[in-house]
């Protein structure tokens, strides 16, 4: 069904209208290619006329490190069986990227999600800059990295008070301090490894 | 002063005096045409019903007169609405751009209508037939269309030669003009053509199927206050015409053996099943309250028809009681429509809605009138139709039995459109400003909703009246009624018990709803959605294509039908356009003149 | 010496009210609907309760389709923002007397998304809950129970959220605007 | 032109699931419509990079009710691609036991969901009845009726019980004598064919459109589209099924393809219990300390085929003790949300229900 | 006439009180069919009187007046309803037409009632239920007139006592096309699946019903019960020879109540177009060929 030819191929069409700039194979049936942002409409048609006619997913990865956008690609050929991911980095201050409808017009949607958890603008996608799953939304797009959910639980819904603390309270008692640095550590879990 | 000759002058001496006083001021223009219709009215309730009235002539010559029971019980009914709808007047003259004239042709229209029914020669009922068609073809345009005058006329045109014609096979067989004589003197072959002919005459009055083309335009079209005299009065003038042919000349044809009944006047029967079939069919996907309207006014004709052509003593009594309760029902709608018209400026029903908020009287008045006119118990429409099913059923008319139960249940739905899309639903912001109509205008509404309920519920007095017009033109048995009750072939109707039982139930329901708590009262927007929010009150009115699963199943069929009257229609309309390069030019003296002249031609037709 | 003779002690209109208010009671506990509205995952347990397995027919209970038939707002675990605004519109208008059952732990306190920017926390701050039901997500058995509950707070007349909610209108308010913003939206969609 | 707006949902019996169907109708005919989704958005990627990736078992049934494992599975076997952690080979067979069950449980619900739009409730209660002794075969395996997280990173969580197979058996043999009548009382009921026969089309042009998988694309374009035959995930390459498919995508083929296929895994399971191996059912996913494990950097899609269609997890890792980013990809993604805005329009209202139904939408997924 | 009132409302009574009771068992017997125990017989009388103690909302004069209304048109046509052959309120007067036409007011005022909320899914409710009522009627009224005309009178209770003076006749066997088209009408009245479209709650949220709450949905539903006595009892009379005692009359309501029922369960819905395509076709053919046949030729068995 599937072959090292077939990946081969893959990776001719890729190089042909696009500058690689790192490729992967991640199992039998899914390759990676790291691309151009330029490059990735392209790509992405000469896939589709190959047979990969199949968009699965597309989305962000916020990189604030880099102060990059990570924009992922993935197709799928039913007959051939191999996903291929593309990916492209994209500026993360005012982050743009043309919208692939034109290629894929199940994207659409994909689109307006990404404008709305990242706030990167697709233009060429006629509705992106509308509200879709957030509604009268008041802060910054909740899947970057520098959005902490946890304050903005805090500081929007109220929290249950509990009128009977069953915790040990009583600092004579040994195991207080293992309690402390459990709860210290749970507070880092919770916080996603990060000092709040 | 109850003589029909002086009737006739006053009131033509009334339009005159009426054309000054409007072109004065409309308001008393229209006031002076009350009182005047009125005075002509109470003078034939006075005297009509005994037959006293005075048929002497002394100041027309060539003319003559005489009364019947069939002809007062027209002209009663169509007087009684030619009032009401007079107390519309002084609130909708100013929007018509020939405003001086439509009380004097008004008026005279009436005049024509009186000399109709109570002259006895073949000539002067033709006289005044055209008299009524030419003013009334002058009083349709001032309405929306002049396009609709047209085909009005155009198709009355027909009815008229074809009348005409009739007559004139009659006199060649009689040789007189007198109408009881030259209706009984015929037979054979030329009575069946005679009933050909004025069956089409008849049918093109009465707006029947296939000549059914110019009703809904003529009474979509034609101004507001003006729309329940043609429906509710002037189509009742082919009701008339069809019982001088069904019942007076009644040719002896081939007999349908299984239902007893001539071939004629079951075909009869079979046009009037197919007008209401047509007219259900047609009201249902109409969008205009009045064009509406107007399609239930060719089912009812339908009705009419196969109750006359049932050649049964019940029928007959039928028929006339559905003309009576018709006239009653369809008023009362046209004029509820009208006030909203007026209030809003539409009759489209896809632009209005929540009406009942501002004018629930003039609601109430439409429920009335639309109970009657679909036959429910206890409004005069179920009386008239349960005596036109005893017939049907007696006679085993089992194709006719399905198209009447059909409109029957048909018209359930199409006048419920008007209530939900117009009345009820949501209330429109554009409308917020709209208050209920002005007490002159609630006066009639109020006679003809109690009238309606009279008809209803105390049959005794018509079907007496009507019991009269049987022994006069007939030989069928009357109908046995007492004061609540009619009686027929498979049983009795108890008019008053059902109303009683009715106001028992209600009472009991409204115990009930008494008894337990109050509801809390919420906004017409705060409703169910689905939960989702609405601010729009016009994406939660359900008024656009009311019945649309239905109508799409004969979408392809109304097609058809609706290019060949396309056709037809376009032919009419060359024909009108004669008429119009002949009589209808912007000078109103010029088409006066050609009507002069019109009538001194038939003057001297008479006069040979 | 007292009589034993029978006498009828005149009621006043109070007493009266709460002899008929009983009676109603009755009939409202052996009769609750709920109003079909998923609003989270604990609704996949919902089925199994109303259909064959658990046959909550039995108790007088069963699905209604609109707010304004149903008796019972039932909370199915956790709540959105956008799902809240439209619950409470849901609540509101409902029929008197109403009550609220929560499912799952979410309503509770967060539960497991306690600290989602999406999903409130509390939901007795915004409308007021008659019967909690823990859990994550709480067997068929449980959600039963909670019913049954219920019906024992109506029997004690303690299921008084809905007057709870007359009373303190306006703190409930200014919670669901701390929290929502502005209930009823406007925006595109809804135009 | 005046239009009309009526809402499929949230609050709505013909809506399963939290979501909103916004329809702008004329007469009965439906001339836009859009998906408003949303209510019940709970952060889920949020929620994801911000606990363990073992934590992340307990979170992740969560974003599809009707059908949890599958989220485990995409999620687990991901993890393990980056791992590169080979599973126990008894593991793979329980996982595909659990998989097929639960593929098992929402087909029955779905089909059992045409009960409502076309009124025929019997069917429904029948339905959810076997379906809740799906769930009570799954209380046996994992301690819960809904959510098992029982497919963990590195295997399954515990062995399957004693005797449990018998349960099994039961079941499938009790099931599988009874398709007859679920087809008698839906697909093939004389009433309900006249509703879904012919109606709500799905053509191979709008299948590659939108990008629907699953039975959707199954039954429009006629070949044996199924990641478990295409790209074999688990063992499905070792045991013996059929994909059924249909070159004509009515409601009706659609719903007739489900049935077969709760056909197919009952086989798959039988097979299954069959060819099982003994063994150890879970391996340690990694060294170091019991929970705080890290995860090799790398990007990951990981699917697997749901009942609705493709479900895949892209998964990224920065080496961390967190994933760094997770993506869901909800299986009816493409025709909940574009779909209905392109081609439900046109239908009537009396389908709409019945389209959101047969399409396999399920909103959970599409809001997460 | 204060006693034929007393009785006519003794037996809207009766009427509420079996078909509520009747529907509960009915309930019960349908739980069966579904594998689950069903509700108590009496949950319908519970249903009733728990939605008369709530306080439910208003739409304005219109909502409240349709539904008194519409109560009272039906009350008032049950009033009407023979029993038994003995056991009639106004004899003479019990016309066939009145019931269909009398049941129309209620119907009517439901109609209106429900458009006065101003919901459009109530109206779209409405729209189904007048075309379904287009639908029925026509096959149902030919039949009628089928009887009628063989029985001579259009009495219920004269119709029912020619059945049962012809040797206990039935017209269900007499007239065995029209008896078909008879069942299919009533499950259509009845508003049974598979042409239960008005209220298809997946489909337009219970339809009609929509907007009510309280008391308002309380009398819907005493309307409901009381409609559904008359349109089973029309049904027992016309067809299946009336009853000369209580007790038949209760076997035979009911027998065919349950049977319809369980017909009904089994069964999805139609859209509203196939409603009427369905009756159009082979039940209004049925009814003419039966009509055909009874009148013209006399063939009744």
């Amino acid at each position: 069904m599937n072959s090292m030819n077939n990946i081969e191929r893959v990776k001719e069409i890729v190089e042909k209208v696009a500058k690689v700039r790192k490729f992967e194979q991640i199992d039998k049936f899914q390759i990676a290619f790291e691309i151009e942002k330029n490059d990735v409409h392209q790509t992405l048609s000469a896939l589709k006329l190959a047979g990969w006619k199949q968009l699965s997913y597309l989305s962000a990865i916020d990189w604030i490190e880099t102060s990059k956008f990570e924009l992922v690609y993935v197709l799928f050929n039913w007959d051939e069986a191999l996903y291929i991911q593309i990916r492209a980095m994209i500026e993360r201050e005012a982050a743009e990227m043309n919208s692939i409808i034109s290629i894929f017009p199940g994207a659409k949607y994909y689109e307006r999600e990404a404008h709305e958890f990242f706030g990167i603008n697709f233009p060429g996608n006629p509705d992106y800059h509308k509200q879709l799953i957030l509604e009268n939304w008041d802060d910054i797009p909740p899947l970057r990295k520098d959005f902490d959910p946890s304050v903005y639980s805090d500081r929007k819904f109220p929290k249950r008070e509990y009128s009977v603390d069953y915790s040990v309270k009583d600092p004579e008692n040994k195991s207080f301090e293992k309690i402390k640095e459990r709860e210290k550590r749970a507070l880092s879990l919770r916080t996603g490894g990060q000092k709040k | 002063m109850a003589n029909i000759e002086y009737l006739l002058l006053f009131l033509v001496g009334s339009a005159v005096i009426s054309y000054f006083l409007t072109r004065l001021n409309s308001f008393i223009g229209s006031i002076f045409t009350i009182f005047a219709t009125m005075f002509v009215f109470v003078s034939l309730a006075a005297y009509g019903f005994n037959m006293n009235l005075d048929t002497t002539v002394s100041l027309l010559p060539w003319f003559s007169f005489s009364q019947t029971y069939l002809g007062f019980f027209f002209v009663i009914i169509i007087a009684f609405i030619y009032l009401m709808v007079s107390f519309f007047h002084p609130y909708f003259l100013d929007k018509y751009p020939y405003k001086n004239s439509y009380n004097l042709l008004f008026l005279l229209s009436l005049a024509g209508i009186i000399g109709a029914f109570y002259t006895d020669h073949f000539l002067q009922l033709f006289f005044f037939f055209e008299m009524i068609i030419w003013t009334t073809m002058f009083l349709i345009p001032q309405g929306k269309s002049r396009e609709a005058a047209v085909s009005y006329f155009g198709f009355s045109l027909t009815g008229s030669v074809a009348l005409l014609i009739g007559i004139f096979v009659i006199y060649q067989n009689v040789g007189r003009f007198d109408i009881q004589a030259g209706l009984a003197g015929i037979s054979g072959t030329t009575s069946v053509f005679v009933f050909v002919l004025f069956m089409i005459a008849a049918l093109a009055k009465l707006g029947t199927f296939p000549l059914h083309i110019w009703l809904p335009l003529a009474h979509g079209n034609a101004p507001h206050p003006f729309s329940p005299v043609l429906s509710g009065a002037l189509v009742k003038l082919g009701a008339f015409i069809g019982i001088l042919a069904l019942i007076k000349i009644n040719p002896i044809g081939p007999v349908i053996g299984a239902i007893d009944l001539a071939l004629g006047q079951y075909i009869i029967a079979f046009i009037g099943s197919l007008s209401i079939v047509f007219g259900t069919l047609m009201a249902i996907k109409e969008d205009d309250a009045k064009k509406l309207l107007a399609y239930s006014s060719m089912s009812h004709g339908g009705y009419i028809l196969v109750a006359f052509s049932a050649l049964n003593g019940f029928a007959f009594a039928g028929g006339l009681y559905h003309i009576l309760a018709h006239a009653l029902a369809s008023a009362g709608a046209f004029m509820a429509i009208a006030a909203v018209a007026r209030a809003t400026g539409t009759t489209k029903m896809k632009e209005l809605g929540g009406m009942i908020h501002k004018m629930p009287i003039t609601y109430l008045a439409y429920l009335i009138a639309i109970i009657s006119m679909a036959g429910i118990p206890p409004m005069g429409g179920f009386i008239s139709k349960w005596l036109i099913f005893q017939a049907v059923i007696d006679r085993g008319m089992i194709l006719i039995a399905v198209a009447v139960f059909f409109g029957s249940v048909g018209s359930f739905l199409y006048v419920f459109r008007p209530l939900a899309a117009l009345f009820l639903g949501q209330e429109f912001r554009e409308y917020k400003h709209v208050k209920e109509a002005p007490l002159l205008m609630l006066i009639p509404t109020f006679i003809i909703m109690g009238l309606n309920i009279y008809t209803g519920v105390i049959p005794k007095q018509i079907i007496d009246f009507i019991n009269n017009i049987i022994g006069e033109n007939t030989a069928f048995a009357p109908v046995v009624a007492t004061t609540f009750t009619v009686t027929a072939t498979y049983g009795t109707l108890n008019a008053g018990l059902i109303a009683l039982i009715f106001g028992v139930g209600v009472a009991i329901a409204f115990i009930i709803f008494i008894l337990m708590k109050k509801s809390r009262k919420v906004e017409l927007m705060d409703t169910y959605t689905a939960a989702n929010f609405v601010h729009d009150e016009h994406l939660l009115h359900y008024s656009v294509d009311f019945y649309a699963p239905l109508e799409r199943m004969y979408e392809k069929q109304s097609h058809w039908m609706k290019k060949f009257y396309d056709a037809l229609a376009h032919k009419v309309k060359e024909v009108g356009k004669l008429a119009k390069y002949l009589f209808m030019s912007n000078n109103i003296g010029v088409t006066l003149i050609w009507i002069l002249v019109i009538i001194v031609l038939l003057i001297g037709v008479v006069a040979l | 010496m007292k009589s034993t003779k029978f006498t009828p002690v005149p009621l006043t209109k109070a007493e009266t009210d709460k002899k008929w208010w009983e009676i109603g009671d009755f009939f409202r506990r052996n009769s609750l609907w709920l109003l079909m509205y998923c609003t989270g995952c604990c609704a996949i347990e919902l089925p199994p309760a109303m259909t064959s397995a658990y046959d909550m027919e039995r108790l007088g209970m069963g699905p209604m389709a609109t707010p304004r038939q149903a008796d019972i707002l039932l909370v199915s675990g956790y709540l959105s923002l956008k799902t809240l605004r439209r619950l409470i519109y849901t609540y509101e208008q409902m029929s008197e007397p109403r009550y609220v059952v929560a499912l799952g732990s979410c309503p509770i306190n967060g539960g497991i998304y306690h600290d989602s920017h999406a999903v409130i926390n509390q939901l007795d701050q915004y409308i007021p809950v008659d019967v909690y039901v823990a859990g994550c997500m709480p067997n068929t058995e449980a959600v039963m129970n909670g019913f049954v509950d219920l019906m024992d707070q109506i029997k004690h007349k303690r299921a008084n959220g809905w007057k709870k909610y007359h009373e303190n209108y306006s703190w409930y308010k200014a919670n669901q605007i701390t929290s929502l913003g502005e209930v009823d939206v406007h925006d595109e969609f809804h135009e | 032109m005046k239009e009309m707006k009526l809402f499929l949902g949230p609050q709505h019996p013909g809506m399963h699931g939290n979501a909103s169907v916004h329809m702008f109708v004329d007469g009965d005919i439906i001339k836009r419509s859009y998906l408003l989704p949303g209510m019940l958005y709970r952060g889920f990627e949020k929620q994801m990079e911000r606990k363990l990736w073992v934590n992340n078992i307990a979170l992740i049934p969560r974003v599809c009710v009707p059908e949890p494992d599958i989220n485990e599975m995409a999620f687990a076997s991901g993890a393990e691609k980056l791992l590169k952690l080979e599973i126990p080979e008894r593991a793979h067979w329980i996982r595909m036991i659990i998989l097929e069950f639960a593929r098992i449980s929402a087909h029955l619900m779905a089909y059992g969901g045409l009960g409502g739009p076309t009124g025929n409730y019997t069917l429904m209660y029948h339905a959810h009845a076997d379906r809740n002794n799906i769930l009570d075969i799954f209380e046996k395996i994992t301690g819960a009726r809904v959510y098992h997280q029982y497919i963990v990173i590195g295997g399954v969580r515990q062995d399957l019980p004693k005797g449990i197979e018998k349960d099994m058996h039961t079941f499938l043999d009790s099931l599988e004598s009874r398709l007859k009548e679920y087809r008698d009382l839906g697909i093939d009921n004389a009433s309900i064919i006249k509703r879904i026969k012919d109606t709500i089309m799905l053509p191979a042009e709008v299948v590659w459109e939108l990008g629907v998988t699953g039975i959707g694309m199954r039954s429009a374009v006629n070949k044996a589209y199924d990641i478990r035959k295409v790209a074999p995930y688990a063992r499905y390459d070792q045991v013996e099924f059929e994909v059924p498919v249909s070159d004509y995508s009515d409601a009706r083929s659609r719903l007739d393809i489900k049935i077969k296929e709760v056909q197919q895994s009952i086989n798959i399971i039988r097979q299954c219990l069959e060819k099982m191996p003994e063994g150890p059912v879970r391996v340690k996913p990694a060294r170091g300390q019991s929970m705080r494990w890290t995860v090799p950097k790398g990007h990951v899609y990981s699917m697997v085929e749901s009942s609705r269609g493709e479900f895949g997890y892209y998964m990224v890792s920065n080496g961390g003790t967190h994933p760094y980013r997770v993506g869901v990809r909800g299986a009816s993604y493409p025709q909940g949300l574009l779909g209905i805005e392109k081609y439900l329009p046109g239908t009537r209202i009396d389908d709409a229900a019945l389209w959101v139904d047969t399409m396999g939408i399920c909103s959970p997924e599409i809001d997460r | 006439m204060i006693v034929n009132i007393l009785v006519g409302i003794g037996i809207a009574l009766f009427g509420f009180a079996l078909q509520t009771s009747i529907g509960g068992i009915n309930r019960k017997i349908v739980g069966r069919l579904q594998k689950r125990h069903g509700p108590r017989w009496y949950q319908e009388f519970i249903d009733i009187f728990k939605l008369l103690s709530k306080r439910g909302i208003s739409h304005g004069w219109i909502y409240d007046f349709g539904v008194i209304m519409a109560l009272g048109g039906i009350i008032a046509t049950a009033m009407f309803m023979p029993l038994t052959v003995d056991i009639v309120a106004f004899k003479q007067f019990d016309n066939f037409f009145i019931f269909v036409y009398l049941l129309a007011v209620g119907m009517l005022g439901m109609a209106m009632s429900a458009s006065g909320s101003g919901n459009p899914w109530a109206s779209i409710g409405v729209m189904r239920a007048l075309t379904t009522m287009l639908a029925y009627e026509v096959p149902f009224l030919i039949v009628a007139l089928t009887i009628i005309n063989v029985s001579d009178s259009s009495s219920l209770t004269a119709i029912q006592a020619f059945q049962q003076t012809a040797g206990n006749n039935w017209f269900i066997i007499a007239l065995p096309l029209g008896g078909l088209v008879g069942v299919l009408s009533l499950m259509g009245m009845l508003g049974k699946k598979p042409f239960e479209t008005y209220i298809a709650p997946a489909e337009i949220a219970s339809g009609p019903m929509v907007e009510y709450g309280g008391k308002q949905l309380g009398m819907l539903f005493i309307l409901h019960e009381i409609s559904v006595f008359i349109e089973v009892s029309l049904f027992v009379h016309l067809f299946l020879g009336g009853a000369s005692n209580i007790f038949i009359f209760l076997i035979k309501y009911f027998t065919v109540y349950t049977v319809v029922n369980l017909i009904s369960n089994v069964n999805g819905r139609f859209k509203i177009d196939q409603v009427v395509k369905f009756f159009y076709k082979w039940p209004l053919l049925l009814a003419i060929i039966q009509a055909f046949i009874a009148i013209y030729l006399g063939w009744v068995i």
